[in-house]
């Protein structure tokens, strides 16, 4: 490892070098004409883009070049504008996520000034969002802290997970293991369809419904409780547990299964020494994705919750809800301005970063498990 | 292998224990049933059935199932019963039973013996404990049935002697009131007890060991399956049976009832008239409907559909043909699982940030078509570029054998092949998206209650000017409405302002079950096409 | 079954019945349809055994019978059924969806295709070793312990420890006299805590033949288990066939028939279509065989 | 007949639109068989000065503006009294100063100078209204989002705005009252709870009290369920305003809804429930009580000596809809032609009677309206 | 090659150069280094070609000169490098990303390897049928009719008709003659319009040499086309090869040594880690190899 830099720098340089190469060739291969059209195209595109970002009203023109070249180009030179435009279809794609980033964190920035605290000395930018809990929009001192919404966002996770992951990973062993083959016809359109219902459904349903009933129950003031919420995304994010789930553990390959079980073994036990472990990480992999979606629901959580940034007291009191970043943006958009929208990026802001750290995390899970089963280990 | 024992090839016939473990299952089955209806106050806790108080009733049965789990793990530690248990239940069970048991100790002893949280804690430590050792350390038949058999033994005394009777309150003494009622606690812990015991009985028909077990998570597994189904069918049929009525009101059928449409110059009445879903609200109308919005749903998913397919389409084409696995194609990958998991809300932000400011600084149609169209994208890309990469690469090598180019390879020979898991993928993202809020609340939502008049009409709203950019659309940079956030406004700002909707309550209903109607049709449509090209492919 | 609590070792073999209503099913006679007789006891009998998958019929009428520790070979061309017949004698066909069988198959008189079957104990008598290696993704010990400790024949893990009841020499002892006997100890006697995918494709195979050993089955079925390996490891594991013909019946499916010769005693020629063509002794087979396809076959007119 | 997607249904089932069949085939020049398409079409190209009228903003002055707007986008004939109030039974006030036999949107907005259509549900212009809060009503107008933004609070305090600021920017049209109660739920009623103190309110609303039978003179065992409006609302802001004393007054409530509606269906829902809303939205379990201001006791009773509906009941307010003063029309004092033409007809007897009133809140006095009658006479036909 | 509009048919052959910049390659000189000379004129030579795949060297300088209008065997274990070898006749290798190839191999004195060479003509000329059959999940008519079409010499589709320049009729004629030739036109000349994958393996197997017939190549490289099929499919093959060998160069993987001995006009023994070991007329391959080795292959001592 010690030459690790060195065999990454002559890499970087052969890779460049490379690239240049197969430029020069894909120029060399390619008449003028195509060339010509192509390089119209991407900048004619460019141009476009640039464009829209900058709220020009001449956009257009460029766009309308932009589809006249390829136009011409999808009848006379195809090959090379099919090429063109895919890689740019491609390149959109990243663009995508990459506006997304930029955005959300520039509209945040103002409040991550405003909530600069100083520790030791040094003044952190945005510091005190998360060290101290009082969220007042209206009345002095007008304080932005995230704790409660974090706190809200965590429990209701932690209760959605509780729920949607043990259920899931069942349902997955089921559907991929157990379940006869006319059985599992029902079952697994029957969990891809739970994934259609609309959130807002939920919502609906948890806020008429459920609310009351839970404050009935729990002798609760008013209504609105992180313990349903919970349950409700927890249903919510049931069916991608499942359904990843599912993908992992059928993804073991028959020749493992049946090499247990022709020692004399029983389905079950095949199941939980060779199965789950093997498709272990697929299956943390499709838990995590399932904590994804369980952070990042929203509606349900919206009309269910009581719109009050605050903790609740105790921390563990589930039979309060108050906010989570989610319902916080969705409910406060609206009025909100100055300091306070800015304070709903930072919101977005942290939810994003979370989600795709998530993300990440459940990909490089994935990948690995593949290289496991594929003899790598 | 000395000590290797060989079993029977062949089984026995059921024997009578068999049947008493039987018994117990089912026994088990019929509490969670009845815990079920006492949770959802189907069946009331305080009220006598044939004389006996439910709870009571509940109380005895728990006793029995109880007694009937330990009778048989005892009897078949002394021999009486053939079984053949392993040597220990197992950690999994042994975990459980001292939690259940940390549970009902530490209650009991904060509460009843009134020793607070540290003699609660310390008391579930001790009594969890001991469970945990007593399944963990003896043999399977005993160290399985009797501490989960006693904890159903001991839920059931506490009932009968009413110990925790239907008048049974907790208060939690937390800031905000909230106490622990015995309509709640009851159910649940009779539910609790039942699973456990359930459980633990279909072990022992099992007759413990390998197949024992088997037995036992099959059970688990098999309920937890049916509960989802379950689940679904109730929610569908609770949203229908209160929809229906709204969605029925002023219905009529008979040629000529219905509103007129033309299309492509002919011109003719519908022979249905279904005002909720043909009026919006007006004042003159007898019925309100959601027309608009179900209209700003449809441009909605065709606009997002319109512009994420061919993007997503065709970067899985390049991704899968041109480009080389590399640290591009991984960024990609990265990014398109990264934006799958992105909340929704914050393509809300985004496009509030981003779309909104660029299309005439007000929420449009054009900008929630947009925001949906990057929530769908990520989904377009990652089931095309499985379905691609699904197409089997003796067909590229087949047609490049044949001095076909590569774009006209890909253009006749894989995307045919694999459009049919485009196009599967395709409908069910829709089916995601057409019923989202979250993004097009903060990027599109127009008026509450639209009136009819001002249903978003794309195709005529095309104006063509002499200056660039020569077309322009004012219905596109308009707001309108879409059903989820119809349902929303109708959560959130209610409907009894109308004076013409006679049932507030029914018209909330009957918006959920026709989003619930749109949005299913879309899955039912993407289900129903995998399943005809799946046997289409297979090829007889 | 805790009560009954024979001893198996290799020299005492446990051939206690197999069904409750044990019986009539133990006279020695060899069915009157079969018109190959050996001398010694049979094991396996398969009686008109059809298998369907879907529509397709892939096996048409077997009958077969095989005899007590000895190697008997299947041959044939690609497709015509080998590893079908050879998944029914353990009912790894069970697996299939869409495979149904008809017919009987009997392991020492007793029928396999009949409601009660116990599957688990029927494939800890039958053992099975794949066509392509498949290891478990555990280390070479668990690889081996892992059918005796799901039999509860081996105690390990952490309560087992704490309680003191761990069978840590016994599993180590099985260990190293199953590896021995799949010629696999020497290579790996220093790694066996490693994870078994990391072995070469032909020390897989042989773990997975070790692996099957450590259930001690009475029958041991094999599909191809040297299609993928070189020479030199195809060779280790013929010797191995050879030496477990002592003690096992085997029963092997292999597409190279100069394997068949070398190895088999008996040797069973399907042709395609999943007919049953020939069978007898290898010699015989290989030599003198009465039907001009199986000449064909054998001398390369096709296949 | 085949019908438009508003007008009324072909059957004849009673209710409020039990007329309407008539009144279609009574129009057979409104082209009622033609298609939706064809009527959005008509509205949305020809020329900005008829195109769609936008308000948005507070769910207070919602029902006012709504109702207005439903009114207006239905363009009834004064035939049909059910919707101008007046037939042969009844007449409602201001009835005779109007006396017409134009449509009703039609009427309204040839007094600006629009070409009446002379079509049921097709008006000049249409006219749509979002509901939000106050807050978002009047920045939406302000950034010229909408052209009307509703707001049951001042702007200033909305947007912290100074008066010069706001005069210079934005019309007021005030175009009624609300009394703004607060309000119990059923249990809280039943226990007898009718009239508190303005003191006990403030002490309810900053957290200062938990339970009910921590207030003098209560004798109910309930924690106490304080529902407050979404920050930025109007009656939000007007409650601080009016009852907390200053607009940023802090506040500790159990719960914040975005709208008056949901306020009401939380109080309907639970017990023990608390809060303040506007008086549109209460009802038979949404109660309001009576609040006694330092000795002077406001009544929910509009026949009692003092009540909630008089102009010096503190928490009384205006409820506004802003219009954006722009270049373009100096002569209205800021309001175009459409913008007139629309808030002149709450700024009638008859809009007052039927939009404010009917609405449970409370209309301006007449000579409020003269005035405003006299800034518009510029821009009249 | 848009601009290029030759008419191909079968008396009349396009042998335009495979380079833009044709130019010194024409000359007739057979390799010095050969040591395998036969009658008749060379088409494809390979000289010292060197194949890894990452770091494994699977094919190890191999030289071979392949004449026309015969048929050319190669065969040899598993594994050895055949289909490597094969693949590298007409650069279909290109398409493995891990490989890379190193000499040269010239079809009719023109160098394949070398930059600005036309793939796309190259594989026109120099067609490929793959082990396994691949049709494309279209009508049998398409499937033949698919490579002319993509290279313009067939006129299809709407477009096509509605501008009335549809060769429906030489599109027939032409299905006809592929399908006539692969031995396969009477079994489907009725259902021509049926999906290809409705076929049977065999079947499948000779549509794929129907289709790489239809574009009418001068050399034909078949990866084992018979190791999927039954006794009967294998004979029309092998008797269809033969046929095609009047007219066509075919060079032929097998793994079937009776098979190449039946068919082949010139046998080439790779043996693993894929050196070319043996080259010469089939007969003396087999009757009398030079080389120990290929003797040990040939009498079944391993493989
Ligand atoms: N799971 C399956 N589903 C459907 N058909 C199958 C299945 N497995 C095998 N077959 C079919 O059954 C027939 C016999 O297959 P089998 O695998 O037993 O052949 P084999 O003799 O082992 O061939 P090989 O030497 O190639 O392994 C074949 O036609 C095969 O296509
Ligand atoms: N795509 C590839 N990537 C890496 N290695 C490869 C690839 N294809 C083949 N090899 C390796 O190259 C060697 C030769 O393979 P090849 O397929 O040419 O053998 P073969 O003689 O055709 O064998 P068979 O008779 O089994 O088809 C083998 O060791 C193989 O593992
Ligand atoms: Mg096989
Ligand atoms: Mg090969
Ligand atoms: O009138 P508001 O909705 O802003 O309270």
């Amino acid at each position: 490892m010690s030459t690790a830099t060195d065999g990454e720098r002559t890499g970087l340089q052969a890779r460049v070098r490379r690239r240049a190469e197969r430029l020069r060739d894909f120029v060399d291969d390619t008449s003028p004409g195509a060339l010509v059209t192509i390089a119209v195209i991407a900048a004619s595109l460019l141009a476009a883009f640039v464009g829209f970002l900058l709220v020009s009203s001449l956009t257009v023109v460029p766009f309308i070049v932009f589809l006249a070249a390829s136009g011409y180009g999808w009848l006379r030179h195809q090959e090379e504008t099919a090429l063109i435009l895919t890689l740019t279809t491609t390149v959109s794609t990243l663009l995508i996520l990459g506006l997304i980033i930029v955005f959300i964190f520039l509209e945040s920035v103002p409040v991550v000034q405003y909530e600069s605290a100083t520790v030791f000395g040094v003044t952190v930018p945005g510091l005190r969002m998360f060290i101290e809990t009082r969220w007042d929009a209206v009345s002095s001192p007008v304080r932005y802290s995230m704790v409660p919404m974090i706190h809200g966002t965590v429990m209701v996770t932690i209760i959605a997970t509780a729920v949607a992951a043990p259920l899931g990973v069942a349902a997955a062993l089921f559907l991929s293991e157990i379940a006869p083959a006319v059985v599992r016809e029902f079952v697994k359109p029957g969990v891809e369809i739970l994934a259609g219902i609309p959130s807002i459904v939920y919502g609906f349903i948890g806020f008429t419904v459920l609310s009351p009933w839970a404050s009935d129950q729990f002798d609760l003031t008013g209504q609105g409780t992180y313990l349903f919420v919970g349950v409700v995304v927890g249903l919510m994010a049931l069916p991608t547990v499942v359904s990843v789930a599912e993908d992992a553990l059928s993804s073991v390959p028959e020749s493992m299964k049946s090499g247990s079980l022709a020692v004399g073994t029983t389905d079950w036990q095949t199941m939980t020494s060779i199965t789950l472990p093997a498709a272990f990480s697929g299956v943390s992999a499709a838990v995590l994705l399932g904590v994804g979606r369980a952070i990042g629901e929203t509606m349900a959580a919206t009309v269910m919750l009581r719109g009050v940034p605050r903790l609740t007291e105790p921390l563990v009191n589930v039979f309060y809800g108050q906010e989570t970043l989610t319902s916080l943006i969705a409910r406060n958009y609206g009025e909100a301005d100055g300091l306070q929208l800015d304070a709903l990026f930072i919101a977005g802001v942290i939810l994003f970063v979370t989600v795709l750290f998530i993300s990440i995390g459940a990909q490089y899970i994935e990948w690995r498990m593949r290289r496991k089963l594929g003899g790598e280990a | 292998m000395a000590g290797a024992t060989r079993s029977k090839l062949v089984e026995a016939e059921t024997t009578g224990t068999d049947a008493v473990a039987a018994g117990a299952v089912g026994l088990s089955a019929i509490l969670f049933v009845l815990s079920l209806a006492a949770l959802f106050e189907t069946v009331t806790i305080s009220e006598p059935v044939a004389g006996i108080p439910v709870v009571t009733l509940i109380g005895g049965l728990l006793v029995l199932l109880g007694g009937a789990v330990i009778t048989f793990g005892v009897g078949s530690r002394l021999g009486y019963v053939e079984t053949q248990p392993s040597s220990g239940a197992g950690l999994i069970a042994a975990a459980v039973a001292g939690v259940a048991w940390f549970t009902v100790a530490g209650g009991a002893a904060s509460q009843t013996l009134g020793l607070g949280t540290v003699g609660g804690v310390a008391g579930g430590v001790v009594v969890g404990g001991v469970a945990f050792a007593a399944a963990a350390l003896t043999r399977e038949d005993i160290g399985s049935t009797v501490p989960i058999g006693s904890l159903s033994l001991l839920t059931g005394l506490v009932f009968i002697a009413d110990v925790i009777g239907p008048t049974w309150i907790w208060d939690l003494g937390w800031e905000q009131s909230a106490s622990l009622t015995a309509e709640f606690v009851i159910p649940v812990a009779t539910l609790f007890s039942t699973l456990f015991a359930g459980w633990a009985a279909a072990k022992a028909y099992g007759g413990f060991g390998a197949r024992g077990r088997r037995m036992g998570a099959y059970t688990l597994i098999y309920l937890n399956a049916l509960s989802i189904v379950a689940f679904l069918f109730i929610l569908v049929a609770f949203v229908v049976v209160q929809g229906v009525p709204g969605l029925m009101t002023g219905v009529q059928f008979g040629a000529g009832v219905g509103p007129e449409t033309t299309l492509f110059g002919f011109t003719f009445t519908w022979p249905i008239y279904v005002p909720f879903v043909m009026n919006g609200v007006a004042l003159l109308n007898d019925f309100q409907g959601v027309l608009p919005a179900i209209v700003g749903t449809i441009w909605l998913v065709i606009g997002a559909v319109l512009f994420a397919v061919p993007l997503g389409v065709g970067a899985a084409v390049f991704l899968t043909e041109y480009a080389e696995r590399g640290r591009f194609t991984q960024a990609v990958e990265v990014a398109t699982n990264g934006l799958w998991s992105t909340p929704s809300i914050v393509f809300g932000l985004f496009g509030f940030a981003f779309l909104v400011p660029r299309f005439g600084n007000q929420k449009s149609l054009l900008a929630g078509m947009l925001t949906l169209g990057f929530m769908l994208l990520p989904l377009v890309v990652i089931t095309s570029r499985e379905a691609m990469i699904a197409v089997p690469d003796e067909y590229r090598d087949a047609s490049v054998a044949l001095g076909v180019t590569k774009w006209d390879t890909i253009r006749s020979v894989v995307l045919p092949a694999a459009l049919p898991g485009v196009v599967t993928g395709v409908i069910l993202g829709v089916g995601r998206i057409a019923g989202e809020t979250a993004p097009i609340l903060l990027t599109m939502a127009g008026g509450t209650f639209v009136p009819g008049a001002q249903t978003v009409d794309v195709i005529g709203g095309f104006e063509f000017t002499a200056t660039p950019p020569f077309v322009a659309n004012p219905e596109l940079l308009q707001a309108t409405s879409a059903l989820p956030y119809q349902l929303f406004a109708l959560i959130t700002a209610g409907v009894g302002l109308g004076d013409n909707v006679t049932d507030p309550q029914g018209f909330r209903w009957a918006t959920a079950l026709v989003l619930l109607i749109v949005v299913l049709s879309f899955y039912a449509i993407g289900i129903a096409t995998r399943y005809y090209f799946r046997s289409k492919l297979r090829y007889e | 079954m805790s009560e009954t609590e024979t001893t198996q070792t290799e020299e005492k073999r446990s051939d206690q019945p197999l069904q409750t209503t044990a019986g009539e099913t133990e006279e020695e006679t060899r069915p009157e349809w079969i018109d190959y007789r050996f001398d010694g006891k049979s094991k396996l009998t398969s009686e008109s055994l059809d298998v369907f998958y879907g529509d397709d019929h892939a096996i048409k009428g077997v009958s077969m019978d095989i005899p007590e520790n000895s190697v008997t070979a299947l041959i044939g061309p690609s497709g015509c059924g080998k590893s079908t017949f050879l998944r029914c004698l353990n009912r790894m066909n069970d697996r299939i969806k869409a495979a149904r069988i008809d017919g009987s198959v009997k392991l020492e008189g007793e029928e396999i295709y009949q409601d009660g079957v116990n599957l688990v104990e029927l494939r800890k008598r039958v053992g099975m070793v794949f066509q392509s290696p498949n290891p478990f993704p555990k280390s070479i010990r668990d690889n081996i312990s892992y059918g005796p400790r799901k039999h509860g024949d081996i105690e390990k893990g952490l309560v087992a420890k704490l309680l003191g009841r761990s069978d840590e020499e016994k599993e180590d002892e099985l260990v190293e006299r199953c590896l021995r006997d799949a010629a696999l100890w020497d290579e790996v006697k220093d790694r066996l805590d490693d994870n078994a995918l990391g072995l070469s494709g032909g020390q897989q195979q042989r773990l997975c033949i070790a692996r099957a050993l450590a259930t001690d089955p009475e029958v041991l079925l094999m599909d191809e288990p040297a299609s993928a390996l070189d020479p030199i490891a195809t060779s280790k594991i013929e010797d191995l066939i050879h030496k477990l013909s002592e003690d096992y019946t085997v029963v092997i499916v292999t597409h190279n028939m100069q394997q068949a010769a070398r190895i088999s005693d008996q040797t069973a020629v399907f042709l395609t279509g999943g007919e049953l063509v020939e069978y007898g002794d290898t010699d015989k087979i290989f030599e003198n065989p009465e039907s001009q396809r199986v000449e064909d076959y054998i001398s390369g007119k096709f296949g | 007949s085949g019908q438009s997607g508003d007008s009324g249904s072909g059957g004849n089932s009673g209710g409020e639109g039990g007329g309407s069949t008539s009144t279609a085939t009574d129009a057979p020049e409104s082209g009622s068989g033609e298609s939706m398409e064809g009527e959005t079409e008509s509205s949305s190209s020809s020329g900005s000065s008829s195109s769609l009228l936008t308000a948005e903003g507070s769910s207070t002055v919602y029902p006012i503006s709504n109702k207005g707007s439903s009114y207006w986008n239905s363009n009834a004939p004064p035939s049909d009294g059910e919707y101008w109030g007046s037939n042969s039974e009844s007449t409602v006030p201001g009835w005779s100063e109007i006396e017409t036999d134009m449509l009703i949107a039609d009427y309204f907005a040839s007094q600006f100078g629009f070409e009446p259509t002379e079509q049921r549900s097709s008006p000049p212009f249409p006219t749509t209204v979002g509901l939000s809060h106050s807050g978002t009503g009047c920045e939406a107008v302000v950034d010229g989002l909408v052209d009307i933004g509703n707001s049951s609070g001042p702007i200033t305090a909305e947007l912290d705005w100074s008066e010069e600021r706001r005069d210079e920017t934005v019309v007021d049209n005030v175009v009624g009252r609300d009394g703004q109660p607060v309000v119990v739920s059923a249990d809280v009623s039943e226990a007898g709870v009718t009239q508190l103190t303005g003191e006990q309110v403030r002490q309810i609303f900053q957290g200062e009290v938990s339970n009910w039978s921590e207030l003098e003179g209560v004798d109910y065992d309930q924690e106490i369920f304080v529902i407050g409006r979404a920050e930025g609302s109007g009656t939000d802001t007007s409650f601080r305003l009016n009852m907390l004393g200053d607009a940023d007054a802090p506040m500790e409530v159990d719960t914040r809804q975005g709208q008056n509606q949901q306020v009401a269906q939380l109080v309907q829902q639970n017990e023990g429930a608390i809060a303040y809303m506007a008086l549109a939205f209460t009802g038979e379990s949404v109660i309001p009580i009576g609040i006694d201001f330092e000795g002077t006791l406001y009544e929910p009773d509009p026949d009692a000596e003092n009540t909630i509906f008089d102009s010096d009941y503190p928490l009384n307010r205006d409820l506004h809809m802003y219009t954006l003063i722009e270049e373009s029309n100096p002569n209205g004092g800021g309001r175009d032609r459409r913008e007139a033409a629309f808030i002149n007809m709450f700024l009638t007897e008859f809009g007052q009677t039927v939009f404010v009133e009917q609405n449970n809140y409370i209309p301006l006095p007449t000579s409020d309206l003269e005035e405003f009658k006299s800034q518009l006479e510029p821009l009249m036909a």
